[in-house]
């Protein structure tokens, strides 16, 4: 199962250091070009579609500003449903 | 002569040195003067004011809750402290950065001193182009005691961007008298 | 990850693989750009949510730029006098005894300050869980030396760098515990990269493992970033502590604990 | 019969204290030593603390759970305290703190002394306020108000500082115990220990960075001792209703006086005492009844004029004459009397 | 131009202090920054301490060598010298300590305040005594009396506080510096440092198991601070000759209040500020002096009632006026003019 | 011996084989009889004879029962606030470095009130040496449990044994300070018979000898009796230390100091 | 009634449990009464004192500077206390350890306290026969009130010895009549 | 050469703690008889031809009570000095 992957990012919350880009291994994120309110440039999805959910974003992002998502389609669903109660 | 002057800005702007320097061209003029920074408790991103009482008499309060003049160096700094001047007061405001409604019975300057810096080749001498403009709108202060003043206030390995930091000063007086202000 | 089990219902087109764990509050944390210390703070909250411990527990924020963490954590939380987290929170804990109660420590408020009261209740195999947050720096003071700074390392009160001769060598926090018998887990870890997180991840929930089974005392010394009195930009940081705080300070398992059930 | 240390250990029990910390200093050292003893055997907690600071770092955390807690020590101990008693007033947290005074400063020595009445009511470390301070003057007196203070510092949310000295702490005498109280069930809406079936989460803290906000904190606490004031004063009087002389003295002090008062009254001198059994809140109304009616006003202390500062500022400016000893030297009522002839004839 | 943090480490350098002990807090954290950066160059030695607990016995044992040695902090880290000041005055020890003060208690913030009035004057730990305490009110008068804090502390045996706030302490004004003086190279003779050449060994201590000796150390310290009191009080007189309200304020308020007196002289009423610059020894001169010319005294302050009652016990009756606000909360000459007016009215 | 090379002039039929060090006062010591309180103090003055120390030493007196030791040492003499002895060395070591100082410190004043002084001054690599005396109480304030209490010990505030539940194991200082960069010599000793009386003087000589080359920080822990609180004779303690004490707190020197010369 | 009492020891000897026994058969017998224990700085070997006031009044001051009555129970207590005693006062000796010139002005009575223990069996209960000695010449407490005295003041574990300090009492009071005082 | 030695207690500082009899291997010492000022039966020299000068009982001594002399007849003197100057 190929999965397609939503990043939110709290651009309020975010403090522009970067690390989440650094450490994304698809490319997927960059720096906003318009400011947040406390004055920072934040981060953003740039390339949603490379996502591979590996969540090294989220796990390197010090203020909690990133979630992440799993698009699932109904089909999938089922099967991973059956998968769990085989 | 009393005047009482606040600088507001983000950290990093160089807002204390900025309220130094201009102490510090008070007294180069022989008059009295006390100076004060202060900033949020967060390192970085935080706020910061320096506010200057400038007087030919000793200066008694160093608080200063409504000013004579406001240097507003950022949006927030801008917004949290756009209400403290004086009727009849000066409001200089870096209009790189800073949108302002206009202030009712205050005189409103804008200077796009971070522009103008990153011209003169470092963003970070905006606030000597606010100060200059600031001596030239409220004409209490001579610039020709800038290069004294910075050379007392900035640590010596510091002096020999002195020269670049009194054009700055020359800029933002020039673009108070471009402005027509 | 604590949220991945709460599938949402079946209509729904999105399953969420991450979230801020509920034992965080919605507030915005007052750190620096990049500093480790929301990291941490992160984690913590992740292992509160993953072990349900969160409505039992009661966080201790003590004096460092760490101070607000009554406001993060989505917990009970007490502000304790700088150093003395230790001692508030042996002093819940007995009258407690059922909550699940946490300090959060600098190395100023930890190692500096607070060492005896950190080291009284190691000894007494106290079950609380110290997060120590070791940045080599007193970060909320304006940089500082800290016990902890390096050898050579300059700071506000090194301006030639940290003298040996004058001020001593960097403390072994986690060294000089790991000989007491009350201690249930001790690990240092750090947060510089997504292995080196997940490691920390694990540690922090082993702590407080053994303290929700009342094995005795757990401390996890974090080596963290300051990316503001380091005067480096946040990736320096972490980069720092790979090349130069990691050498000092070897991550390391010291007391191991294994849950006996 | 028990001595003034057991008498607060046990008032402290009875009244439901379960939980002590402290850390051993002479002259205090049967309160630990019963605590250690009583506590493990009703499901209370002992537990030594490696310093004063840690106790009363001890105390703080345990307050904050809404638990009836108690330390005690002596003045070097009580010194070492400061910065944690300001911590309980700021995050309005309640506690029992009991000093034994020594002969200070410094090491000093184990005498009895009242020089600490300055630490204990301007004191409490840095900040604008002062402890709920007790000053019984007998054993009995011990054993009531550290039985009453923990509701009291619960109440207006407040420590409480019981007052004595190396004589009351060591002194024997009969003592009526009420009945051992069980502690309080329900905890306090303030208190922490997570937050259990979905309350909102509680945050004890003392940290406010918006200066109004502080403000507003302080003066909501300063209504509590005003509040206490107009509830709690305590005094006692004793000797002629008549006087020329109004004596006032506190603690041991006090036990003097009345016996110097016995013995003026024999020699035709009519003499009252004015003990306050709070120092703060300080009994000002009697002070200032009294002062206009009698011709001399003497304070007596074991301290070099702390306590007369406040009988000063009560009395309305009336002359208010000293007659002291410090460093532990305790006075005799007979060199009590001495110095009251003394003053009279000067 | 300097800081007052600056101009307080730069006058003790200039008064001839090469050894500096510290614990970093806010407000003061200027102060050991320069010392760190400064003492190392001329021979002296900075040594960030622990924590405040290390730095004033740190301080004790550089004291007892006789060596000019200081330390700063600010409230909390000042309450937790307390019981260290009181050894350093049961051993008649000098050194010099300042305060910042911040808003309290507890935590509290970094805000300017005034609330350590007590504990610096009637604090200093258990024991009779307070430390001899400056007050000033400018950078200048930081300079200057950290400067004199060092010969005054040593020729009295007195710990010396200087009391500042978050205000004094960061804001910059033109300093006039004295030449730098080198150490005193003579040691006194209570100064250990090993029983070199023979001369009879010296101890310093503070515990005096027999009391009389004890009482008698008390009396020789109680004599050495009314000796201060006689040759060290300072004060400042401001404004109107022949005023209608005495002000009295120290430090950042009597700033506020010269400013509030000068606008208030303008809209023609007449009014004088009494500031001391030394609160212990207190000026009571000058206010008995005062109190019965004016037809008003008020108090203003950044705490709640502190200052005051020094004030209350030095006017001879006369009624004082409060005005003040607490946590960190700064007034500004408007409010004080409000507020006087107020009085007047009411 | 320090006094056996003052040979007396050729007449005299007597030769000294053991004086009273000339480091002790005349002063009788107000020990209880037997404790042994007294020979550490003999053996520290025998040490400081011997490395002709005693005119520039400045002793240390802290709080315990050897508070009075101001009175014993027959050298300049400061008493210390209780558990800060090492900061208060450290104040005088900086402003007078040629002066040897030491601190004589009992269990509950170096391991309970005085722990982090004692730490920080072993981390800064101070060149003070201290005397720990290990009695397992308090004595002075009679008889209450230490750091160093054994477990099961009673003592008058552990009527039922020290119970290793509620206050922990005992606190190996020794242990704890010895992985310190800055300690140039650590050793524990005893005093129980000739030879642990021999060992603990060499002990002491290597620590003053340390401090005196300026090498660093030293201690010697003295395993110690006090006959009064463990409620035993002066022999049957010595017995005690041998039997039970030794057990949990093996004789060793940690960290050997060799002088360079 | 008002009587001031001073037991005087050295460390061992029982001063303080003898006072408190003392202070207790006072109780007992309907008077108020207050104890003061003090020792020496030393744990071993110093001196213990306990000052007993028994007054049928409140008592008012517990401070004892000059006694009623002295009971001195070892040379050092004797040679530091001896002073200690009104004129007109009585001074219990207990002469088997203390030699004790006459003191003006009272009235000095030997008790061989600690040979008398010994003879019973036990050399600690001296203090026993010395309060008996006491309630003998003094006349104020009367003896009946010992037996509840002990049982409140001992611990429980020491209660099978009260029969024995009965004794010892009760021997004091004997001693007193046989020597005709 | 085989030595005298004198043994010397000081009566008045010795608390009788019994160490310095305990460890004497030559059972030279024992209690007094008398007390002394502080009411101790003190330590004394009972039989001192036996002693050896082996130190033991200075050694053990807590209050440091013993002191011990050689005792040297003139002819032992000169063999020691030119033992030493040989
Ligand atoms: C008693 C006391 N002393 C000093 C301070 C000032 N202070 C606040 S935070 C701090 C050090 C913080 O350093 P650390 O614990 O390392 O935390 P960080 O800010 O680096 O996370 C100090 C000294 C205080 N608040 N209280
Ligand atoms: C601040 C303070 N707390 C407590 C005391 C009381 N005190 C005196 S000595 C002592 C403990 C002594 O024990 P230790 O250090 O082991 O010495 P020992 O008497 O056993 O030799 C204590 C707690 C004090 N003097 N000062
Ligand atoms: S989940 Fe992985 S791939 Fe996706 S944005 Fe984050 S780091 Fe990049
Ligand atoms: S890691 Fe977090 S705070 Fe940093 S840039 Fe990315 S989203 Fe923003
Ligand atoms: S100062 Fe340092 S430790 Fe503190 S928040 Fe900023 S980066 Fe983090
Ligand atoms: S109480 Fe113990 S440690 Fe103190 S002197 Fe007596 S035997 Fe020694
Ligand atoms: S020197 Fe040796 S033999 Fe002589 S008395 Fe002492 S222990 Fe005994
Ligand atoms: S060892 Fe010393 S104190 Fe003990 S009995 Fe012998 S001489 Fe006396
Ligand atoms: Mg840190
Ligand atoms: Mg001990």
């Amino acid at each position: 199962m190929k999965h397609s992957y939503r990043v939110a990012i709290n651009a309020e919350h975010c403090k522009a250091c970067g690390l989440c880009i650094e450490f994304c291994p698809q490319d997927v994120l960059g720096f906003a070009s318009t400011r947040n309110d406390a004055g920072f440039y934040p981060a953003e999805v740039q390339d949603q579609a490379n996502c591979i959910g590996c969540l090294r974003c989220a796990m390197m992002c010090p203020d909690a500003c990133i979630e992440i998502w799993r698009l699932v389609s109904a089909d999938d669903r089922v099967a991973a449903a059956e998968s769990v109660t085989r | 002569m009393h005047q009482e002057i606040i600088l507001a800005g983000t950290g990093g702007q160089g807002i204390q040195s900025a309220g130094q320097v201009l102490a510090q061209v008070a007294l180069e003029q022989g008059l009295d003067v006390s100076e004060v920074s202060q900033y949020s408790p967060e390192v970085r991103g935080g706020w910061v004011l320096s506010t200057v009482v400038v007087s030919d008499r000793r200066v008694g309060s160093p608080i200063v809750q409504m000013a004579d003049c406001l240097l507003l160096m950022s949006q927030r700094a801008a917004d949290d402290n756009k209400g403290r001047v004086r009727p009849g007061g000066l409001v200089l405001v870096n209009s790189s950065l800073v949108e302002l409604p206009p202030i009712p019975e205050a005189r409103v300057v804008a200077v796009p001193a971070t522009e103008m810096a990153v011209e003169l080749g470092v963003q970070q001498i905006a606030n000597m182009v606010m100060l200059g403009a600031y001596c030239k709108c409220a004409g209490t202060l001579d610039i020709v005691y800038f290069d004294q003043a910075l050379q007392t206030v900035l640590p010596e390995r510091h002096h020999r961007h002195i020269p670049l930091n009194l054009q700055a000063v020359q800029a933002g007086v020039e673009v108070v008298i471009a402005s027509g202000e | 990850m604590a949220q991945t089990t709460q599938t949402e219902a079946l209509p729904s087109h999105e399953e969420a693989v991450y979230r801020r764990p509920a034992a965080l509050t919605e507030t915005q944390m007052r750190y620096c750009p990049g500093c480790t210390h929301g990291t941490a703070h992160r984690l913590i909250a992740e292992v509160l949510d993953e072990l349900e411990l969160t409505d039992r527990t009661v966080a201790i924020a003590t004096v460092g730029c760490s101070v607000y963490a009554y406001e993060y954590f989505n917990t009970d939380s007490v502000q304790a006098a700088h150093g003395r987290g230790p001692a508030v929170a042996t002093g819940i804990k007995r009258t407690s005894p059922d909550s699940i109660v946490f300090t959060y420590q600098g190395d100023g408020d930890l190692a500096a300050i607070g060492l005896s009261e950190v080291i009284h209740s190691a000894q007494r195999g106290e079950c609380i869980t110290v997060l120590f947050l070791n940045n080599a720096v007193f970060g909320m003071t304006r940089g500082q030396m800290a016990p902890t700074t390096l050898v050579g390392q300059r700071t506000t009160t090194t301006p030639q760098g940290r003298d040996p001769k004058l001020e001593g060598t960097p403390m072994m926090i986690c060294e000089m515990l790991s000989g007491i018998p009350g201690v249930a887990y001790l690990a240092r870890e750090t947060m510089i990269d997504p292995k080196t997180v997940a490691d920390a991840r694990r540690s922090i929930k082993k702590a407080f493992q053994a303290q929700a089974d009342g094995a005795g005392f757990s401390l996890v010394e974090l080596v963290s970033s300051c990316p503001a009195w380091w005067h480096k930009s946040p990736l320096e940081s972490l980069h720092w502590i790979r090349d130069e705080m990691l050498t000092q300070y070897p991550l390391k398992v010291f007391v191991d604990y294994k849950r006996q059930d | 019969m028990m001595t003034g240390n057991v008498a607060t250990a046990e008032g402290a029990i009875a009244a439901g204290c379960r939980y002590f910390f402290g850390y051993p200093i002479t002259p205090q050292n049967d309160i630990p030593r019963y605590m250690s003893e009583q506590l493990p055997q009703i499901g209370g907690v002992y537990l030594q603390a490696e310093s004063e600071l840690a106790s009363i770092n001890l105390v703080y955390g345990a307050a904050s759970t809404g638990a009836y807690v108690m330390t005690s020590s002596s003045s070097p101990g009580i010194s070492l305290m400061q910065e944690g008693l300001s911590y309980l007033l700021g995050a309005e947290l309640p506690a029992v703190v009991v000093n034994m005074v020594r002969g200070g400063p410094g090491l000093g020595n184990i005498a009895p002394a009242q020089s600490d009445y300055w630490l204990s009511t301007r004191g409490a470390g840095h900040g604008d306020f002062g402890c709920l301070t007790f000053t019984p003057d007998s054993v009995q007196e011990l054993y009531d108000c550290t039985y009453d203070a923990f509701e009291i510092g619960h109440k207006y949310r407040l420590p409480v500082m019981i007052l004595g000295d190396a004589m009351i702490a060591n002194m024997s005498e009969a003592t009526r115990l009420r009945e051992r109280r069980e502690p309080p069930t329900q905890m306090p809406e303030w208190a922490v220990g997570g937050r259990r079936n979905g309350r909102p989460r509680r945050v004890v803290n003392s940290l406010w960075t918006d200066v109004p906000v502080m403000e507003a904190v302080n003066l909501r606490i300063a209504e509590r001792f005003r509040q206490a004031a107009q509830e709690q004063t305590r005094w006692e009087e004793y000797g002629d209703d008549r006087p020329d002389i109004l004596f006032t003295a506190y603690g041991i002090s006090a036990r003097i006086c009345k016996t110097a008062i016995d013995r003026l009254a024999d020699e035709g001198l009519r003499a009252r005492l004015l003990r306050p059994i709070t120092v703060r809140p300080f009994p000002t109304d009697p002070f200032a009844r009294w002062a206009g009616q009698v011709e001399r006003i003497v304070c007596v202390e074991h301290s070099m004029g702390q306590f007369i500062e406040d009988v000063r500022l009560s009395v309305d400016c009336r002359p208010v004459e000293l007659i002291s000893r410090t460093g532990g030297v305790l006075m005799t009522p007979e060199e009590v009397i001495a110095r009251t002839r003394e003053l009279i004839a000067s």
